[in-house]
């Protein structure tokens, strides 16, 4: 397939489409609009369902309804509207649904403003909702990286039973970059997809006299029962941990000085001060989480080569992927963070210019 | 070989265009791509700009802090951008809204009252596909014929003479560089 | 020479946000005018929305307070029951007021709240770039119905003014244009009772103001008005449900 | 006597004034002010009445009648 030059939220949308995704709710808000505009052309056009909810809470509680019935289902907001969001989130968790959410994050708090931002990485990676629960979180750097996350995050819901967040930010909406979609499921793969989870969705009854009672549910009142079912999920998300972290290493060597950790949009950022020290002469590194969740913590402690005297961690937040990174380096090298917020932006001369002190020190 | 370029203007004047058909066409010619542009809920006619790099290499940052071209369309997208042109990069500017001009010396500029050619190569529509061709003409970042191709596929059909006129339009803007 | 139209004090010197043509600025005016008039500037609190008229706070000249998306009639609530010899209006769009916000001021209006609610209907979704409303007009294209508002799947455009006079709290419900001068001048008769009745302190007073979206419409301000009245008036019929000072 | 006098810091070009004048002395100004628009302008005070109609329909109170 030839590269077509696109925005990012429409290369997520096009690329869940081409995924089997063939249910989608959704409330608008900037700077995600491109996406639920795109789905509201192309749906009617694979015979699938777009419906624009009355709000982001009603929006996310018919994703709870159609995931019930096993298919592959998604919505999208910005950080605002992912917050009242959160509350059905923490529902889809507990009930063990398979979903699929984009965050194009903005400024905040509060309404904030709509540039580019990652405020919401405690958000996606730490809860959000009430309760014991993790969302599985990706976090692209690229409008092609952006598409590519549509299958693998349907696959992952799928396999899982859980939700699965998709953390971008208003540039990676915005921009456009040339994409070069995957082909696109048939009809007939697309039937088969919630075949799997006929043993507990809302499905007809096809067994004959055998008549079955699956319960979309997360209310239990019996503590004894609900810790079973709680532990269970702490079950599964061990697993998770142990089969799906990934990362991007970029520039490591045995030479780094200092070793950088960024995701998403500020990774970019990032890679370009890379580039523009080592013309110095200087070597830096970087590790890219991909996903944030569950979080490449061993990758970041065998990345700390001989001759790194400082991990630097950079985010267009105050400070949040940090605390993993702490964890991570577990006080084997001192860790730094700089980062701008309010939708502000840093710059690569910046990072260059944070990178340069450390080689003074 | 990277080129990072802005474009700026009041919205309306097709900045956010010129940045995009730059970047189709380098992509066109198969290099790496990308078109970052400024949004908010200012309501329409606000000023507008965009951020558009082509590279041979991977693009790290799209973000666009040190132009080596930018296309200035009013007097607030000088006022604004100017200073933070590479030395020795270029400025290219419409001399008809942008009655300052520029001062630094340490850059190539090119001054040209765009409006005006652009009513009378038929239409002010055109305006920004004259300022595609000024840097075509100056600094060959992607060749004519891409552009062409691409207008032709996009415009054939649904309106043959605007096609006309904006391949006149890029032409004329050609020749503006060069000179 | 003596001044007799000019900025009523109850506005700020900040230019309105909206764009070329776009009536939300008269329907601000009148609301400031009335401010002026009843010489409230002083004990006026208005709450902005969530949708083009989100920076409406800047606009007025007296106490403002910026809402979640929807909830201004509860941020009202909370304003008025925390100082009572406060007025507290809400300014609120379509999609604020009659999609994400109706549990709100269903609600609000069911308890009689003392306040004054400013609705403007354009049959559009602005801020966001001219998506589907729940008042968007039966076939009305938006870029989210594409092929035309299909009331077999998305229902029928809601009118808020028949919806909430079924409710027996309300106090004055009136539905008015601002599509040429004369019903300006009616929308401004209408607004400055709200505001007196809000001063007394009566009930819940509610406005709807059938308005225009040059932009999202894809027309130019002149021809917007016009498309207005052919289409938006016989199914929002403009004139006043509940008076009850009048019974 | 009468003056009706267009603020170019509030007005936005919108022609709403200009249509709805009966007396048809506005029009738009060669000039454009900061934002980028053809101010509303009126060539002809003489001719003013007075009647407000321009201020009533000015979506941004940009115009001031005087008498």
């Amino acid at each position: 397939m030839a590269k077509i030059l696109m925005k990012g939220n429409e290369a997520i949308a096009e690329a869940a489409i081409r995924s089997g995704c063939r249910l989608y709710f959704a409330y608008p808000i900037t700077p995600q609009s491109e996406l639920i505009e795109y789905m509201a052309r192309m749906m009617p056009k694979v015979n699938g369902t777009f419906l624009q909810a009355e709000s982001e809470v009603a929006a996310i509680n018919m994703v709870y309804g159609a995931a019930g019935s096993g298919k592959r289902v998604m919505t999208s907001s910005s950080s605002p509207g992912i917050s009242l969001k959160m509350e059905g989130i923490s529902y889809i968790a507990g009930a063990e649904l398979p979903a699929v959410i984009v965050n194009v994050q903005r400024g905040g708090p509060g309404l904030g403003d709509i540039q580019p931002a990652q405020g919401d990485y405690f958000q996606a990676t730490k809860g959000g909702g009430h309760g014991d629960y993790r969302l599985i979180v990706l976090a692209p750097a690229s409008v092609q990286e952006f598409a590519d996350m549509a299958s693998e995050a349907f696959e992952l819901a799928d396999k899982y039973r859980n939700p699965v967040m998709i953390l971008a930010d208003g540039m990676l909406g915005q921009m456009m970059e040339p994409v070069e979609f995957k082909e696109a499921l048939t009809d007939a793969e697309i039937e088969e997809l919630p075949k799997k989870h006929e043993s507990w969705c809302i499905c007809p009854n096809e067994d004959g006299d055998k008549k079955h009672h699956h319960e979309i549910n997360s209310l239990e009142i019996d503590p004894v029962v609900l810790e079973k079912h709680v532990t269970k999920l702490y079950e599964k998300y061990a697993e998770i941990e142990k089969n799906e972290i990934s990362y991007e290493r970029y520039n490591i060597s045995d030479d780094n000085e200092v070793l950088c950790v960024a995701w998403g949009t500020a990774s970019r950022i990032v890679k370009s001060a890379i580039n523009e020290v080592k013309k110095d002469g200087k070597s830096v590194g970087m590790i890219r989480p991909i996903k944030v969740w569950p979080y490449p913590y061993e990758a970041i402690a065998q990345a700390i080569g001989p001759k790194v005297k400082k991990v630097y961690v950079f985010e267009l937040n105050t400070g949040q992927m940090l605390d993993d990174v702490k964890i991570a380096v577990a006080g084997k090298v001192p860790v730094e963070f700089w980062g701008k917020v309010g939708g502000v932006v840093f710059t690569p001369a910046e990072i260059k210019e944070k990178l340069e002190a450390c080689f003074k020190e | 070989m990277t080129t990072e370029l802005i474009c700026a203007g009041f919205g309306g004047q097709g900045v956010l265009t010129i940045g995009k058909f730059i970047a189709k066409a380098g992509m066109a010619e198969g290099k790496n791509v990308s078109w970052l542009p400024s949004y908010g809920p200012e309501m329409r006619g606000g000023t507008a700009n965009v951020s558009t790099v082509v590279s041979d290499e991977p693009i790290a940052s799209p973000i666009v802090s040190f132009p080596d071209v930018l296309v200035a369309l009013n007097q607030p997208s000088i006022d604004k951008f100017a200073d933070s042109i590479r030395p020795g990069g270029i400025l290219i500017y419409n001399t008809n809204m942008c009655p300052n001009g520029c001062k630094r010396e340490d850059i190539t500029k090119i001054a040209s009252p765009m409006n005006d050619i652009a009513m009378e190569i038929g239409n002010a529509m055109v305006l920004n596909m004259l300022a595609i061709g000024i840097i075509i003409g100056k600094t060959g970042l992607i060749k004519y014929e891409t552009m062409e191709e691409d207008l032709s596929n996009f415009m054939k059909d649904r309106n043959p003479e605007l096609l006309e006129l904006n391949l006149k339009a890029i032409k004329r803007g050609i020749e503006i560089g060069k000179s | 020479m003596e001044k007799i139209s000019y900025r009523p004090e109850s506005l700020t010197q900040t230019p309105f946000t909206y764009c070329p043509g776009c009536l939300h600025g008269v329907a601000h005016r009148l609301i400031a005018e009335a401010v002026d008039e009843h010489g409230l500037i002083n004990k006026m609190a208005g709450v902005a929305p969530v949708g083009c008229s989100v920076f409406a706070y800047k606009f007025f000249n007296f106490d403002m307070a910026e809402a979640a998306h929807g909830r201004a009639p509860a941020v009202a609530t909370g304003i008025k029951r925390a100082r009572p010899d406060m007025h507290v209006f809400t300014y609120q769009g379509d999609g604020d007021l009659a999609a994400i916000g109706t549990a709100e001021i269903v609600h609000a209006a069911n308890r009689g709240e003392k306040i004054s609610v400013f609705f403007v209907n354009n049959a559009i979704y602005g801020m966001t770039g001219g998506q589907m409303a729940p008042t968007t007009l039966p076939d009305m294209k938006t870029t989210t119905s594409p092929y035309g508002r299909d009331t077999d799947d998305i229902g029928y455009p809601i009118r808020v003014c028949e919806l909430l006079d079924t409710l027996v709290s309300p106090y004055y419900i009136e539905r008015v244009s601002l599509l040429s001068t004369a019903d300006i001048l009616r929308a401004k008769k209408a607004v400055s009772k709200a505001i007196q009745y809000n001063k007394e302190g009566r009930g819940f007073t509610f406005i709807e103001f059938v308005s225009t979206c040059p932009t999202n419409w894809g027309l130019d301000p002149l021809k917007a008005r016009t498309w207005a009245k052919e289409n938006m008036l016989p199914f929002f019929k403009l004139g006043c449900f509940r008076d009850k000072g009048a019974e | 006597m009468a003056r009706t006098t267009v603020d170019p810091k509030f007005c936005k070009g919108c022609g709403l004034c200009i249509e709805d004048c009966p007396k048809k002395i506005l029009r738009f100004s060669e000039n454009i002010n900061d934002k980028g628009y053809h101010y509303a302008e009126c060539f002809a005070q003489e001719e003013c009445i007075a009647c407000k109609i321009c201020y009533i329909t000015c979506p941004d109170v940009a115009i001031t009648v005087e008498k």
